[in-house]
């Protein structure tokens, strides 16, 4: 169980990651849900994992480690502030900047814009 | 736990999960998505109705009391489920899926999708191609 | 009250912020209700700092039980010199950019009040709270007050910057919360200080763990604090930002290096064992590297307050370099070079605003255009400023320095810090130097300076408040200096902690 | 037999699960992977509810019950976002 | 009176010239006179027991941590400068209140002027080197602004700007050295470095600090390769020329060089860099004066080489050349000054100071052209001016010098080959404008100036003669007393202060500049032609064309390092970040233990295999929205469902209701973003994109392996154990969270209220085009609210608030809580939006959720404060059991106002976010999209 | 009556749902739930649109059962139809005329043509006059599907609602 976890852990991170180094708002946004969703897997099972041992009393004859839980469940409320956030910041910014890619407008051809930008500085 | 209770949850849970699995079979080897639809919305939730009974069951033979609670969920369910089918079907008409080609009454998609009723003849003709 | 004073810095901005959201403050044409019920928070919050300041300065530090749950099972704050002194300049900021934000920023969109509250309270927050957790949380409360602050009426500047800077500090509140999983993955626990207890005594694989936790918490704090390679964000962001947001924004960073010192300090301590001060051998480069691109920025940035902004960069790079020093008295010196660089680059960002105000289109951007109306008042300010920030004497910046600077031990630390410090204040003077010449003495006399608006009388107010701060800062040096090494000595103290927190029950 | 029914109940689960991802990812229109996505949503239900037969717990329940709720406003948000573009408008 | 008490008085005098400036120029200048005019009387009363002796030392406790203390002194070198600062200061002033135009702004001037006179004040007079270092740069800073005080000219500006440039830097090597010196030493009171002996001769920084003190000295004082800064400082009005450029601030690193002289000197090195840059500066000082047009110009190359001289002599190994350094300095800046002074008037006058077109002006200013030539005469060292006995002294001293070695020979020759040059430019400076035919096109017909303008050129010129006829009279005491101040030895080697030693080599020596300087003079034409042949040089344009080329590569460094790309500062984070943590896992092998398993069944390998699927699906489909978004429920819900399934039912719910919250966010975003995204990531961007997501996928994996087959030591044992008994609830989690660590669910919920008050910032006047067609080009469907759709929903909304309560209800005990409530609750709300729209809705719900946020979190706040009126630390939770007839036990607990805090929290955010999101498209819609 | 119980339909649904949901015929719960059966509705008041009273309650209980047995009996017929080869299945539309002209009713219908296996009602025309349906396999003669649901369901939901 634990290596299937891990993996999942890691794949999940592998896709929000790469998703967050994409160029325009809306990848981004999903790779940031996404990389949450390995984020809270990845901090609950810092109280390891246990089948059949929820924290309530009587409930079980183990319990789990609720420290992680309750840790969690604060995250998981702060990353969806975060994300409702982000996700109004993007609309915004395509309203204001009319363009979704992240920096405000379409991906500049590098070269120039370092002579054009900064050369008369 | 009493031989008689274990076979009918156990006959409950068999048939609950064929329906299930019927349902997702159905979805996936259905050939146009009107006759997808038709699979999950109804074979899906009879079946999970089938092991909400069984787990209520399962309850009064293990803990001795009754989880009605249970019911709740199938009543949510058939509550909901022909709404999500109506609607998307609605998606489907109005994206104007492909349905194979023996499908009678292919043209009322036509008129469907418009919500016009089926005496009507304008309004068609904008959009009349078929899908 | 005085059992509570620890909480108090996070309870009056809430609740005060709160207030300000309910029907007697809220609206539009109530503002002059808010503004009251705002400087009356801040001057009691200032009031409550000093009290706790001096209360923590005279006797033991405070440890404060919330929930009445001891350490290590609740979360617990701490109050020692070291906190309530960030507290009183978190306060004193507070204060001053609340009188400045009465010119008229405090109505150029909603909720500028509460969310100012807001703000305040998280720093607050992380400065006082002694559980990791905890941390990420007002980390989060600071960052998202932060966010909304910055797009505060906004401007197509503002939201492209909040864009990126929204985004890195998700992705730092996920690194935030692998290094939480990781560390108590490792210690079992959440508090500083019993974390600092247990480390000594961990097997193989959970220093190991504890080990890369800690490189994650440098990558967190890192980010806050803007250090290299991680401090992309800052210039735009801060030059983005409204004015008196900037100004609150300057001890954001200071947030990160404070983290930087505690947790690096009292986990990763002498007692860590093989664990001790593991990170700092990352540190050296880094500093050296903040504080070379944060001067390279400063120097060709062509606008006054993005100059502003990579001088924030190199007060972080010095800080660092004091950091990596490890000694109390580098940590006294970066304690006092904390308190004048987050102040004078304060009163910067108020000054450029106020500069940029008078220049129209060419805002604050070093080229040629119309003479400034007030001409004496904001070269003065622009003066004591630039001579602070670059560590000119007599002011704060210069005594900021010199403590650094004679904190350096060996040849070695002597070589790098005097050269980066050194050459980084000649870069800086130079830099002023254009800037000061091109804002205050090239105009172009055709243009007309009667439609610039003057400044107002909270801009004078405000502005002087914090100004005031920097020859004060060098002029009662001895005591705030005698402070700072107070703090840092009672930081170095671990086990004093271990002991105030009742943890040490005769565990190794 | 009550052990073979739920691991056979398992097994038609996993496989019905594995079906509708197939149909969730191959479509081929947006209406066919809202219907995988809501056929998944009902057989996690009946997951739940197996998981908590076997191990005699109704801490489940709730869970259950959430899905069948949430499950129904977010395949209804999809659809509503299918046909109009704007689902609160 | 006290010397504290004199730069006190200078301070305060700073201001005196801004606050009397409106009442007319003379009266401001009278007042600016008089706390320098105090001061000079002080320190002129003080002349008789320095001389004696004494040594008047003033301390105050300033910052004894740093070592820095206020700590004054006055001995012979002191009162050398400290006469000549306040001495020349005065008629400085005087002189200014002619020469800058009515229409000026004096006052800012003269405040400039007097702080700059408290700075040099304060360097000389300073006992403690850090003090004196602080009043150093001050001296660097008003330099700056008188130079620039004419800041509209631009050579006002750079001029200033590269003083400052080379000042501060030199400045700033200094601190290191006083830093180092003082650091050897232990202490940074001067008379302790003083009495320190061969300390600092012998540590082996010597060569360190040594260099870093001269680097100071050298940039204040002009030194080559220095020196070029001081041309350009000539952009200032001529009073500042005459004080600061020739008389006293750059002689601030010549005085540095005489107070260190007694640890610093008397190393080869010493000698070496001082004697060489001495002699350079000197020689190419001289050289370069009489090719200047301008008579500032030349004034200030004859300065650098005058500087060059003093310097040299330091460097020179007798102690009787020290002597004589300390007597040019005073000899220098007396004619130096006056001859500034005639330039200011002539220029004044005449309208300008290109000596082309400056001829015969002795016809029209035949005073002004007297003064001059006597000040000109002892800048040129003819006898009877005292600019003769010091150079004089010089010569002899080059005479017995080693310390080229072989080469030693050369310095007598090369320092009367400069006295020729210096004899020809001031031969010029003399011939070249009072004669030598008449003006050409000069602005103004020249005249005398007012008489009070000259009357400080006049004192100072009568000290020429004065001194020049009777050195011994004049000046003796006093020199004797500065050099023994510098040399820190009970008794001076014998040394004569007379005009005539009889014939020697030095007068031979005199002789030969001067013979030699007039045939110099009288052949200039040849070598004026001969320079013309080298391209003429401007130090200030090399200079700012060398910051301007700094400046715009550090620009195009700069923009190259930060190209404004987001994506690229992430790859910098994450790429860092994987460095960090990589770091540390090379060379553990034996980091894993396989200690504790946990069963796993194919069920719960589908639902991973799933999970990973839905997970690259939604990178691989990421360019078509809706299938990442469909892709990332499906995540979503299996998280989910493993929480569920790993005894975490809290989670699992939480987890739900947040996912669709969620997913109807994205949707609306979807809605207003474009639907696609264009494939426009370069294939070696995507290789590393790839490369870092895998890297730190991997790690993070590798890490979370690592602890989660470790058993765990933590403190939770603890929460199971007194979660009932002091929580009083049976559900860990829940309690937890409103009780044991309730301030982090504080924290929580002012988050998620705050991030609605921000969004709702974000939604104020937001300007959205709404897409007219779907993504493949399909208008929208016209049925806005379906029929059934809304029936369902209406029906739902009781059922839903019903579940919603009974999730709050059993939070403490069970599963649930107000989170998930408050969830339920706007989800609920949410579908009628969805189902009826806004306009519909809006109306109907009469609610200000921005009073809910905030009655919210004040009643959970509140909650934590209620604890103190019981005498308990904030958010001491309470609660009890009541029995109740008929109902049955029923539990109260303070934790159940602290979660409807929380339930209103989330209710009242959510749907502030969510309902007023929608209201973007309703009311005025932005039409079609281009 | 009404006074106390402004909606005694709604009251008593929520009062059995919420005893449903816990479980629980406690007095505590019954108390709590008949509050809550009140409360809610009121606070749900401004969201309704006004329907048709259920004239004849029990009859939906018949109804109900009906459609139940319906539901299972043909769901056989699809599971047969979705196992075996799919060239036996003869999809098509067919448009419902409707007797019903309230939006409750008419949803009751469409849910139950939903329900039942082999249909799917598709859409709603705008007018409510015609519903479009669905018909997985539809027989040679379309009417017996329009009659069949006709007959057995909207004859049903019309006494339900006495309309
Ligand atoms: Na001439
Ligand atoms: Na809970």
């Amino acid at each position: 169980m634990e290596l299937v976890y891990v993996i999942c852990v890691g794949v999940l991170t592998f896709s929000g990651i790469f998703l967050c180094l994409r160029g325009r708002t809306f990848p981004v946004v999903v790779g940031l849900t996404m990389l949450g969703y390995a984020v809270n897997m990845f901090l609950f099972s810092s109280g390891r994992l246990h089948l059949n041992g929820a924290a309530v009393l009587g409930k079980a004859e183990q319990y789990a480690d609720p420290l992680p839980q309750a840790l969690v469940l604060t995250a998981i409320v702060i990353g969806f502030a975060m994300i409702a956030f982000v996700v109004i910041l993007s609309m915004r910014a395509r309203a204001d900047l009319g363009s979704d890619f992240v920096d405000g407008r379409e991906p500049p051809d590098t070269s120039k814009m370092i002579d054009k930008k900064r050369g008369q500085a | 736990m009493n031989d008689m209770f274990e076979i009918v949850i156990s006959v409950l849970l068999v048939i609950g999960g064929i329906f299930i699995f019927v349902g997702s079979l159905g979805l996936a080897r259905l050939q146009d998505f009107y006759t997808r639809l038709h699979a999950p919305t109804k074979a899906t939730t009879v079946g999970l109705g089938s092991v909400l009974l069984a787990s209520m069951i399962y309850t009064y033979a293990t803990e001795g009391y009754i989880t009605v609670n249970v019911l709740l969920i199938t009543l949510f369910l058939v509550i909901t489920a022909p709404v999500v089918a109506h609607i998307l079907a609605k998606v489907a008409m109005h994206h104007q899926v492909k349905m194979i080609p023996r499908t009678r009454n292919r043209e009322m998609v036509k008129l469907a999708r418009k919500q016009l009723p089926p005496t009507a003849t304008t309004g068609v003709e904008e959009d009349g191609r078929l899908p | 009250m005085i059992e509570h004073l620890p909480i108090l810095p996070i309870i009056v901005p809430m609740v005060g912020g709160l207030f300000m959201l309910l029907p007697p403050f809220s609206g539009v044409e109530r503002y002059n209700n808010r503004r009251v019920f705002a400087f009356i928070l801040a001057v009691s919050q200032l009031l409550i700092a000093l009290w706790m300041l001096q209360t923590v300065t005279q006797g033991p530090a405070m440890m404060y039980a919330v929930g009445n749950w001891q350490p290590p099972f609740g979360i617990i704050l701490f109050a020692d010199p070291l906190s309530a002194m960030l507290v009183t300049l978190n306060s004193f900021l507070g204060l001053g950019i609340i009188l400045y934000a009465f010119a008229g920023e405090d109505r150029a969109g909603r909720y500028f009040h509460p969310l100012i509250q807001f703000q305040i309270l998280g720093i607050n927050g992380a400065f006082l709270t002694n559980d990791l957790f905890n941390l990420f949380v007002f980390f989060e409360v600071l960052l998202i007050a932060s966010y909304s602050l910055l797009i505060h009426a906004g401007q197509k500047q503002r939201i492209e910057s909040a864009v990126h800077y929204v985004i890195l500090n998700l992705i730092g509140s996920s690194i935030f919360l692998f290094a939480l999983g990781t560390m108590y993955g490792a210690l079992g626990t959440l508090n500083i200080a019993d974390m600092a207890l247990k480390i000594s005594s961990l097997n193989e694989s959970n220093r190991l763990l504890a080990h890369i936790g800690g490189a994650m918490l440098l990558v967190v704090f890192g980010l806050k604090s803007a250090m290299l390679p991680l401090q992309f964000w800052l210039p735009k962001t801060y030059a983005a930002a409204p004015a008196p947001v900037a100004a609150l924004f300057a001890i954001m960073t200071k947030v990160g290096i404070y983290c930087i010192f505690r947790v690096y300090t009292v986990i990763y301590g002498e007692q860590a064992g093989e664990l001790a001060d593991v990170i700092v051998p990352y540190i050296w480069p880094i500093a050296i590297a903040t504080i070379t691109v944060g001067t390279i920025g400063a120097l060709s940035n062509p606008s006054l307050r993005g100059m502003a902004g990579n001088l924030v960069i190199v007060s972080i790079g010095t800080l660092l370099l004091a950091f990596a020093l490890r000694t109390p008295e580098a940590t006294a010196a970066a304690f006092y070079y904390l308190i004048h660089s987050t102040l004078a680059t304060a009163v910067l960002f108020l000054v450029a605003d106020m500069i940029g105000l008078q220049r129209g289109k060419a805002v604050d951007r070093f080229v040629v255009t119309r003479k400034l109306r007030n001409q004496v008042f904001l070269g003065i300010c622009f003066f004591i400023t630039a001579m602070a920030v670059a560590g000119l004497p007599p002011f704060s910046g210069f005594l900021g320095k010199l403590v650094v600077l004679q904190a350096a031990v060996t040849n070695n630390e002597k070589a790098l810090v005097y050269a980066s410090l050194l050459i980084s204040s000649l870069v800086t003077i130079v830099a002023f130097s254009r800037a000061g010449t091109t804002i205050f003495m090239r105009h172009s006399p055709t243009k007309d300076v009667s439609d610039s608006p003057g400044i107002s009388r909270w801009q004078f107010v405000g502005t002087l408040f914090l100004l005031g701060a920097i020859p004060m800062l060098s002029l009662a040096g001895a005591s705030i200096l005698s402070l700072t090494e107070q703090a840092a000595s009672q930081l170095h103290n671990v086990q004093n902690i271990i002991e105030i927190m009742g943890l040490a029950r005769g565990e190794p | 037999m009550l052990d073979f029914a739920v691991i056979f109940v398992g097994i038609v689960l996993a496989i019905s699960l594995l079906l509708n991802v197939y149909r969730l990812f191959l479509g081929p229109n947006a209406s066919d992977r809202l219907l995988a996505l809501d056929t998944m949503y009902i057989n996690s239900i009946a997951l739940i509810l197996v998981y908590g037969m076997h191990s005699s717990t109704t801490l489940y329940f709730e869970a259950a019950l959430l899905i069948a709720m949430l499950g129904f406003v977010s395949s209804v948000a999809f659809a509503k976002y299918l046909l109009r573009g704007d689902i609160i408008e | 009176m006290s010397l504290f008490t004199v730069v006190a008085l200078l301070l305060i005098g700073a201001l005196v010239p801004l606050l009397t400036e409106r009442f007319g120029r003379a009266i401001n200048t009278l007042c600016t006179m008089i706390a320098p005019a105090i001061g000079f009387i002080y320190v002129c009363s003080l002349i008789d027991n320095v001389t004696s002796g004494e040594r008047i030392v003033e301390y105050i406790e300033w910052i004894p941590l740093v070592g820095l203390t206020l700590s004054m002194h006055l001995d012979g070198l002191a009162l050398m400068f400290a006469l000549l600062i306040l001495g020349i200061g005065l008629l400085i002033i005087l002189y200014a209140s002619y020469y800058l135009s009515d229409k000026e702004a004096v006052g800012r001037f003269y405040s400039y002027l007097i702080l700059f006179m408290t700075a040099m004040l304060s360097i000389v007079l300073s006992n403690n080197v850090l003090q004196m270092w602080m009043a150093w740069e001050v001296t660097s800073i008003s330099s700056f602004l008188l130079i620039s005080y004419w800041g509209q000219k631009s050579e006002s500006r750079k001029g200033a700007r590269m003083a400052l440039t080379i000042t501060g830097a030199g400045g700033l090597a200094l601190l290191a050295g006083l830093l180092l010196i003082g650091q050897v030493v232990g202490s940074y009171e001067l008379s302790v470095i003083l009495a320190s002996g061969d300390l600092l001769t012998h540590h082996n920084l010597y060569p360190v600090m040594l260099i870093l003190v001269l680097l100071g000295a050298f940039t204040k004082s002009a030194q080559f390769p220095f020196h070029f800064w001081l041309p350009h400082a000539m952009a200032a009005p001529t009073p500042v020329s005459a004080y600061l450029h020739s008389a006293t601030m750059v002689k601030a690193g010549i005085f540095l060089m005489a107070r260190f002289y007694p640890v610093l000197a008397g190393t080869d090195m010493w000698f070496l860099i001082v004697t060489s840059a001495g002699l350079i500066t000197l020689l190419l000082g001289a050289y370069v004066a009489l090719f200047k047009h301008d008579l500032k110009g030349l004034l200030a190359y004859s300065t650098i080489s005058h500087l060059g001289l003093i310097t040299l002599l330091l460097g020179l190994d007798t102690k009787l050349a020290a002597v004589a350094a300390l007597f040019h300095i005073m000899n220098h800046a007396v004619f130096k000054a006056s001859l500034f002074m005639a330039a200011g008037i002539i220029d004044h006058e005449s309208g300008t100071r290109d000596m082309r077109k400056l001829n015969g002006l002795w016809r029209f200013m035949p005073y002004t052209a007297t003064l001059a030539m006597v000040a000109a005469a002892s800048m040129a060292g003819v006898p009877l001016f005292n600019g003769f006995l010091s150079k004089e002294m010089f010569l002899a001293e080059t005479l017995h010098q080693h310390a080229f070695g072989f080469l030693s020979w050369m310095i007598p020759v090369l320092a009367t080959l400069a006295g020729i040059f210096s004899v020809a430019y001031s031969m010029r400076f003399i011939h070249d404008v009072f004669f030598n035919g008449d003006p050409i096109d000069l602005p103004k017909t020249p005249h005398e100036p007012p008489r009070f303008m000259k009357v400080p050129i006049e004192i100072l010129v009568v000290l020429c003669i004065a001194v020049g006829i009777f050195p011994a009279f004049m000046v003796g005491d006093f020199l004797a007393t500065a050099a023994l101040s510098v040399l820190r030895v009970e008794e001076l080697p014998y040394y004569s202060l007379s005009i005539w030693h009889g014939f020697n080599l030095p007068l031979l020596m005199s002789a030969i500049a001067i013979v030699g300087g007039l045939i110099v003079y009288a052949y200039r034409n040849h070598l004026y032609r001969f320079q013309s042949q080298f391209m003429e040089t401007d130090a200030k344009h090399i200079f700012e064309g060398a910051v301007q080329r700094i400046v715009n590569n550090a620009s195009r460094l700069y923009a190259m390092f930060d190209t404004g790309s987001l994506q690229r500062y992430v790859a910098a984070l994450l790429t860092f970040t994987i460095i960090l943590i990589a770091q540390p896992l090379f060379g553990f092998q034996n980091a894993f233990s396989i200690e504790r398993m946990q069963p796993i069944s194919g069920i719960e390998i589908t639902a991973a295999v799933i999970m990973c699927l839905a997970a690259i699906a939604t990178v691989v489909f990421h360019r078509q929205r809706l299938m990442a978004l469909i892709a990332i429920s499906v995540v979503g819900l299996i998280v989910s469902v493993s929480f569920a399934r790993l005894s975490a039912p809290d989670l699992a719910l939480t987890q739900l209701s947040v996912e669709v919250a969620t997913v109807i966010l994205l949707m609306l975003a979807l809605f207003f973003l474009p639907k696609k995204t264009p494939s426009e990531s370069a294939p070696s961007r995507v290789v590393r994109d790839l490369g870092i997501a895998a890297a730190l996928g991997g790690l993070v994996a590798t890490i979370n392996y690592i602890f989660i087959t470790q058993p765990l030591a933590s403190i939770s044992e603890f929460y199971l154990a007194n979660s009932k008994t002091g929580g009083g609830g049976t559900n860990a989690v829940n309690v937890i969270l409103v009780d044991f660590r309730g301030l982090d669910t504080l924290g929580e919920i002012l988050v998620l209220g705050i991030a609605a008050l921000g969004i709702f910032k974000l939604m104020a006047r937001i300007k959205l085009a709404m897409p007219t067609t779907d993504v493949r080009g399909r208008p929208w469907s016209t049925d806005r609210h379906p029929v059934i759709l809304s029936m369902i929903s209406q029906g739902l909304l009781p059922l839903a608030l019903l579940v919603s309560f009974y999730i709050f209800l059993r939070g403490h005990n069970l599963p649930g809580g107000g989170f998930i409530a408050g969830l339920i609750t706007s989800i609920a709300i949410i579908q009628q939006y969805i189902a009826h729209g806004v306009e519909w809705v809006k109306p109907r719900i009469k609610v200000d959720y921005q009073n809910f946020i905030a009655f919210g979190v004040l009643i959970a706040a509140f909650t934590g404060i209620a604890s103190w009126g019981f005498g308990y630390p904030f958010m001491t939770t309470w609660f009890d059991y009541f029995d109740i007839p008929v109902i049955g036990e029923i539990e109260l607990a303070s934790a159940l106002i602290f979660d409807l805090g929380v339930y209103l929290t989330v209710v009242g955010s959510t749907l502030l976010i969510l309902a007023h999101l929608g209201k973007l498209s309703t009311p005025e819609r932005p039409k079609v999209e281009s | 009556m009404s006074k106390f119980l402004p909606m005694p339909f709604h009251t008593v649904s929520l009062l059995i749902v919420w005893l449903m949901l816990n479980n629980s015929l406690s007095p505590g719960h019954i108390l709590l739930g008949m509050v809550l059966g009140v409360v809610i509705p009121l606070v749900c008041q401004p969201l309704r649109i006004p329907q048709p009273k259920f004239k004849r309650p029990m009859k939906l209980f018949s109804y109900a059962l009906l459609v139940l047995i319906d539901v299972i009996k043909a769901n056989i017929e699809v599971a047969l139809l979705v196992l075996g080869p799919s060239s036996r299945i003869n999809p098509g539309f067919v448009a419902i005329p409707l007797d019903l002209q309230e939006a409750l009713p008419i949803t009751m219908l469409a849910s139950t043509v939903t329900m039942t296996p082999g249909t799917v009602s598709a859409e709603l025309s705008s007018d409510k006059k015609f519903i479009y349906v669905h018909v997985l396999n539809m027989p040679e003669d379309e009417q017996e599907v329009v009659d069949f649901i006709k007959t057995r369901y909207e004859a049903n939901i019309k006494e339900i609602f006495e309309c």
